[in-house]
């Protein structure tokens, strides 16, 4: 082939390239903004809420500890405790993990490795479709069907308390946890399969002893995704807790968690009660990261 | 408030008056709105309903001209140089599941339900079951008004009281609990609940006009009046004329006059 | 013995399974069963009338508007966020602070991006309660969903291709929107599918920035109500279960309808892999 | 056994006792054949080569012979295989078949597990408990794959950390640690450096007086080195069977002369 | 050029112009060293072939030619690598050394796009639009590949659907069609059936006289039958570098003799 007939082509090619690295460098930094723009929205999220958040414990006098320990939520008459709700958000995400997340992870591993494939072709979809329902309408699912049931079948005065919470959230989580969990199992290479089975090894015992926990990293995001629906998650919740100001000390007790705390009253707050309401999201905040720091050093220890 | 008249449309050009504010009071303003264009075509009205603060805010603020309040005013958002009109009332009406054979309750037996001091039907003339309380959030007009008619405050509340926002969602809640007990305002009221009556009388308009009905609050429109214009100003009039409060009756509130 | 222990876990996998299908298939059928007889074309095609008896055509608009807004300015920078982590930053500081961002964002409740917005969008910058303040709102919730699973996608182009490319003379922007985006494109899709599922279903942030106003639509700039808020507000104020659960199944149809179009999207464009 | 092959099998005369026996063995994916009336018998203890160019059959055979292509959609199988007496597509004990009958593959496919559990893996699934009985097995194991002295102070940690080679001996590890009678290995040296190359068929050498070995390579030399009996697979059949010397230095068919000197490949 | 690698470039007498020249050139990945002072010239149209063990260096040597290896975080590389008096490393214009040297990868690797826009990736890539030039390229660079009376009625249709051996075609088509000088290859056959393999080596044949073509290659037989001279790696070094018949005839170095007969890999 001739190398020579080209000059033209040549240096047509050398005249482009100067513009082509310029270009190069310029696409780098837009796509560096890019990515720096999901940093200035969390900073100015978190400044946002903590700026407001702090102001009633730096400007207005409260206590941090009242705040955090406290046992009475009246807004009105200046109390703000919301112990009440800490550990009301505690025991439901706990409760809703502990249904949720086994419910949720043996549907993905039967989905990914012992459903026909004519069979996961239809309801893995139609699992994701649910991850899109408005959660008002799981909420109204709870109430009009949930909250009842557990009324009739328990003897209960009221059905809104933890355990109907605990009963939505795990319904909610469980398209989250379905899908990520099942593309995790589905990715784990072949060849861990072919080797447990090749030792004899039935294939249940496969799933259980190597390819779930090859497929940790992707598992335990999954439990975080699902955490994060459960955690954040308001209106469904509004409707099924009850929202009593009652620290809960039985699953029938109705609940009000730090969500539903800061959906519920933020419409007519105002002043201090705003703020109070914000510095309830920072607690919120800081729960959300550090179960996700918990979860992820679980994820680590398990995966080594 | 110069600048914004003139920005109103003479030329066909629609002017958008932004209200927002209380759920409660939203409805009716969508209502009343619906008819006030059919009959002012230049003004396009904009109803948000968000949450009587969050009303209040926006007035101050000025997203809206108009903010819609179902709570009175506080001292503090008065002397911001708020304006207040009411514009109706709301009837509370106390309601409870349909088999309860409760009808009747005098204002201090309300007000010993909701703080706790009777826990049983049965001490009020009804089957022997549990009292299931259902309030409001705190700082809704509603349950502010209610409070302050029947007399306990929001400390006083029976702390395992069922809050639910909305009137919608104490319905729901009332109807499909053969226990509960919780109020609503008078336009929500249908069969799926039962009525009480408060010291014998009938919750209906007529009686809470003629003072005979205690509980009632009213429903407000708030502005700054530098913010306020000439199409807000109209709409405000055609709710206190005859037309407008004929309108308020249908949907269930009680006219002002 | 052993065997028993796998037919346990099997049973075990079953019954999992049977519960998540059972859970959902009644919740689908809930909201069909309460819903249904509401829907006809008025409900659909109709204007709204707080008066009654109108239909929910505004809502189905803006809800629209909403997805297509927030999906304009989101995938465009989420993609390309994820370009950057995925394919030009080098592992350091920097890119675990923009993973870290990432991650956080996915967790914050959308009561807060609600607050944020209302104060953010709609008061300092001066945007009033509209479409566009919601979704910018929207925008910041979708971006995580979209960068991470833009980046997945992009770690399954092989690298064979990137070397392919470059080894021809190219330049890694022209290998990238020649050769990596387009392999890339069904998983990006998928992310795009969820994107809109959480659009749809969002109602605390987006009345809180785009309000509640029940009519058609003029412009971005209006204020509007959603699908979804306007069955936030039915339960809330009128406990209108019915209506909330016919809005719902207008919603389950429209994320069927683009659920489908995506998915059939990707197919076409993963035909030129065979 | 069966007389349809002795043409084919030539270098059977001595008498040795076959372990496996195949027969007519023709295998599709789908509508592709990919093994046409393969008939083979495999002799007790010792070491069988399969060699031929890529995409011949080589390990979808190799698969056949512990049902592992069970496992792949849409392949039918027809013809006998025999192990001890036993046709293996008959009995619906793929368990205790594939216990008899161990593998190693290409790449070293260690779980992401310690040393330790990888080796105790399989006999853990045999339900065997005694923490005494697994050391001495993972121990044992060990040692026979020549590898134990290189990893006997780190059975705790990741075996993921470990030098492909290494991590390929305790392949063979694991699946000696399931006293297998046969072992089959599907180009087990091909991922690997010259020196663990060199570990690995010395390990093979030392292995076939207590094994029956099934060895597919693309590697003449390998062939030559470790194996008694090679078998020339082309587009799905059998070519030629017999001694590995025989094979090298004087092939019957042509093509295999061919491929031997590497004109092909 | 230079004269400390002159001892091991003993096949160079022939006088033939040096396309490449590379001197003391060391490369690491990260903290780890896996080239070690690589001298070499490389002559103008021809076929140099570099053959050794797995882990060797042969792939990172040849990715230096090119500056592939820029593409991998933590590469530090130290020495000259001159091509056509040009020191590759100095001078910043990647985009124009790799117009000038093509590769071919081991694994054809094809877009997912017709084998027309395959071909003409390359020249549109560089602002090529007219319809007329791109056919005329296409069509040119398939035929010299030996590949264009067999896709000439599919062009428009994916090249994924193409064998493996086309499809390695095609990917020297597509190199071709960039017009380079210099031509590297790692390992292009050994993914590829017998017969594919041959039509490979037979192009590569055909077009040393036009290009200068470095190949990597696994199989002894393949250097020998393509490559004028050969260079024998171990451990990052290059052992011996001469014409292709010497070293494998009457190779210096025990090593590369003990490689060559197959003693290791
Ligand atoms: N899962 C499968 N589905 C369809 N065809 C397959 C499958 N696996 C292998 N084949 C085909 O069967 C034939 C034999 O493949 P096999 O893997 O047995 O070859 P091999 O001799 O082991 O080759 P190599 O030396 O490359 O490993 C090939 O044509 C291959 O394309
Ligand atoms: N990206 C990388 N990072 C770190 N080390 C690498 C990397 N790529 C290659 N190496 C190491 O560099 C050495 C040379 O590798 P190279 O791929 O050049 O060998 P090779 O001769 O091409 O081998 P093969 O014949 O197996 O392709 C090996 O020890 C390899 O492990
Ligand atoms: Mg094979
Ligand atoms: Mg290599």
């Amino acid at each position: 082939m001739p190398n020579h007939s080209n000059e033209e082509l040549v240096s047509q090619i050398e005249s482009s390239n100067k513009r082509k690295y310029f270009l190069e460098k310029l696409s780098e930094k837009v796509f560096l903004f890019c990515s720096l723009l999901s940093v200035i929205s969390l900073l100015l999220i978190i400044g946002f809420v903590f700026y407001k958040g702090t102001h009633p414990f730096f400007a207005e006098g409260y206590s941090f500890i009242e705040f955090i320990f406290g046992l009475d939520w009246v807004p009105s008459e200046d109390k703000f405790g919301i112990l009440p709700m800490i550990v009301a958000s505690i025991f439901a995400t706990i409760g809703a993990l502990i249904i949720g997340v086994p419910i949720g992870l043996f549907t993905a591993i039967f989905l990914a490795e012992i459903a026909p494939k004519s069979i996961a072709r239809i309801i893995s979809p139609a699992v994701q479709l649910l991850a899109g329902i408005p959660s008002v309408l799981y909420g109204v699912f709870g109430l009009a069907i949930i909250v009842p049931f557990l009324q009739n079948h328990l003897g209960l005065a009221k059905g809104q308390s933890l355990i109907a919470v605990i009963l939505v959230l795990a319904i909610m989580m469980l398209p989250t946890i379905v899908t990520v969990a099942e593309t995790s199992i589905r990715a784990v290479p072949k060849t861990y399969r072919e080797g447990s089975l090749a030792l004899g090894a039935s294939p249940i015992g496969t799933i259980f002893k190597v390819v779930v926990p090859a497929a940790k990293s992707g598992i335990m995001a999954a439990i975080v995704l699902g955490l994060g629906r459960a955690i954040g998650e308001t209106m469904a919740v509004i409707l099924v807790a009850g929202n009593s100001l009652v620290l809960p000390t039985s699953l029938t007790d109705s609940i009000r968690p730090l969500t539903t705390n800061i959906a519920l009253e933020m419409g007519y707050a105002f002043g201090t009660h705003q703020e109070m309401l914000f510095a309830t999201g920072i607690v919120l905040f800081s729960f959300i990261l550090i179960l996700n720091l918990v979860l992820a050093k679980i994820g680590s220890k398990g995966g080594k | 408030s110069q600048d914004n008249t003139e920005a109103e449309p003479s030329s066909g050009n629609q002017y958008t008056l932004a209200i927002s504010g209380s759920t409660s009071v939203g409805p009716l303003a969508e209502k009343l709105a619906e008819k006030f264009e059919g009959k002012n075509a230049e003004v396009n009205i904009e109803v948000n309903q968000i949450g009587s603060s969050a009303g209040i805010t926006n007035s101050l603020s000025g997203v809206s001209e108009i903010g819609m309040s179902s709570r009175d005013l506080k001292e503090e958002e008065k002397q911001e140089g708020l304006a207040e009109t009411i514009i109706a009332y709301d009837g509370i009406v106390v309601v409870t599941h349909p088999t309860n054979k409760v009808q009747d309750l005098t204002l201090d037996q309300v007000k010993q339900i909701f703080t706790g001091e009777v826990t049983n039907w049965k001490e009020l003339g009804g089957d022997d079951m549990e009292i299931v309380v259902v309030s409001r959030e705190d700082g809704s007009g509603s349950r502010d008004a209610f409070q302050e008619i029947v007399g306990y405050s929001s400390g006083e509340l029976i702390r395992s009281s069922i809050v639910a926002s909305g009137n919608g969602n104490i319905k729901t809640t009332v109807a499909m609990n053969k226990h509960a007990v919780g109020f609503i305002s008078f336009e929500y009221i249908d069969d799926t609940i039962s009525t009480v009556k408060i010291n014998g009388v009938q919750a209906t308009a007529e009686n809470v006009l003629q003072q005979k009905y205690l509980l009632s609050r009213p429903f407000l429109f708030v502005n700054k009046p530098e913010n306020l214009t000439e199409s807000g100003q109209k709409f405000i009039d055609y709710i206190l004329s005859p037309e407008g409060q004929e309108i308020v009756s249908e949907a269930g509130a009680i006219r002002v006059k | 013995m052993r065997k028993a222990k796998d037919y346990f876990f099997q049973s075990l996998l079953w019954l999992s399974a049977i519960i998540t299908i059972a859970t959902l298939c009644i919740i689908v059928g809930f909201i069909f069963y309460k819903g249904i007889h509401l829907i006809n074309l008025d409900f659909i095609f109709g204007d709204y009338s707080p008066s009654g008896g109108g239909g929910i055509l505004p809502m189905i608009v803006t809800t629209i508007y909403t997805i297509v807004i927030s999906l304009l300015i989101a995938t465009p920078i989420g993609i390309l966020a994820a370009v950057y982590l995925q394919e030009y930053a080098k592992q350091g500081r920097l890119i675990r602070i923009i993973r870290f961002a990432t991650e956080s964002l996915t967790g914050i409740p959308s009561i807060i991006y609600g607050l944020f917005g209302a104060v953010f969008f709609v008061t300092v910058l001066k945007m009033g309660m509209s479409i566009i303040a919601a979704s910018l709102t929207l925008t910041i919730i979708v971006l995580p969903v979209i960068i991470r699973t833009t980046e997945e996608a992009l770690k399954t182009v092989p690298l064979t291709y990137r070397e392919g490319s470059l080894a021809l003379g190219t330049t890694k922007l022209q290998t990238l929107y020649k050769v990596i985006l387009p392999s890339a494109m069904p998983g990006i899709l998928s992310g795009i599918i969820l994107s809109i599922g959480r659009i749809v279903g969002e109602s605390a942030a987006i009345f809180l920035t785009a309000g509640t106003v029940a009519a058609m639509p003029e412009n971005i700039f209006s204020s509007a109500r959603t699908l979804t808020v306007h069955s936030f507000l039915v339960t809330q104020e009128a406990g209108d279960i019915e209506l909330a659960a016919a809005v719902g199944i207008v919603l389950i149809v429209i994320i069927l309808i683009l659920n489908l179009s995506a998915t059939f999207i990707s197919k076409k464009l993963n035909k030129a892999d065979y | 056994m069966n007389t349809t092959k002795m043409d084919r099998n030539k270098g059977n005369e001595q008498q040795i006792q076959n372990k496996i026996s195949v027969n007519d063995l023709n295998l599709f994916y789908g509508e592709k054949q990919a093994l046409f009336s393969i008939s083979i018998d495999i002799r007790e203890k010792g070491v069988t080569a399969l060699i031929g160019p890529s995409g011949c059959g080589k390990s979808t055979f190799l698969r056949t012979l512990n049902r592992m292509n069970d496992l792949i959609d849409g392949v039918k199988i027809s013809g006998d295989i025999v192990i001890d007496n036993e046709n293996i597509y008959r009995s619906n004990d793929v368990i205790k078949l594939r216990t008899k009958v161990g593998m190693v593959f290409q790449k070293p496919n260690l779980f992401p597990m310690s040393i330790y559990d990888n080796v105790a893996y399989g006999p853990r699934m045999q339900g065997i408990k005694s923490k005494k009985v697994l050391n001495q097995l993972v121990e044992d194991s060990l040692k026979s794959a020549a590898i134990w002295d290189e990893v006997k102070d780190r059975l705790k940690s990741s075996a993921l950390g470990l030098s492909g080679g290494q991590q390929q001996r305790v392949c063979i590890a694991r699946a000696i640690a399931m006293k297998p009678e046969v072992i089959l290995m599907d180009e087990p040296t091909s991922a690997l450096d010259p020196i663990s190359t060199l570990k690995v068929e010395e390990l093979i050498a030392n292995m076939k007086k207590d094994y029956t070995i099934v060895i597919v390579t693309h590697n003449m030399q390998q062939a030559a080195r470790v194996s008694d009996k090679t078998a020339f697979f082309l587009n799905g059949e059998i070519i030629e069977y017999a001694n590995t010397e025989t094979i090298f230095s004087m092939p019957k068919d042509q093509r295999t002369e061919d491929y031997v000197t590497g004109r092909f490949g």
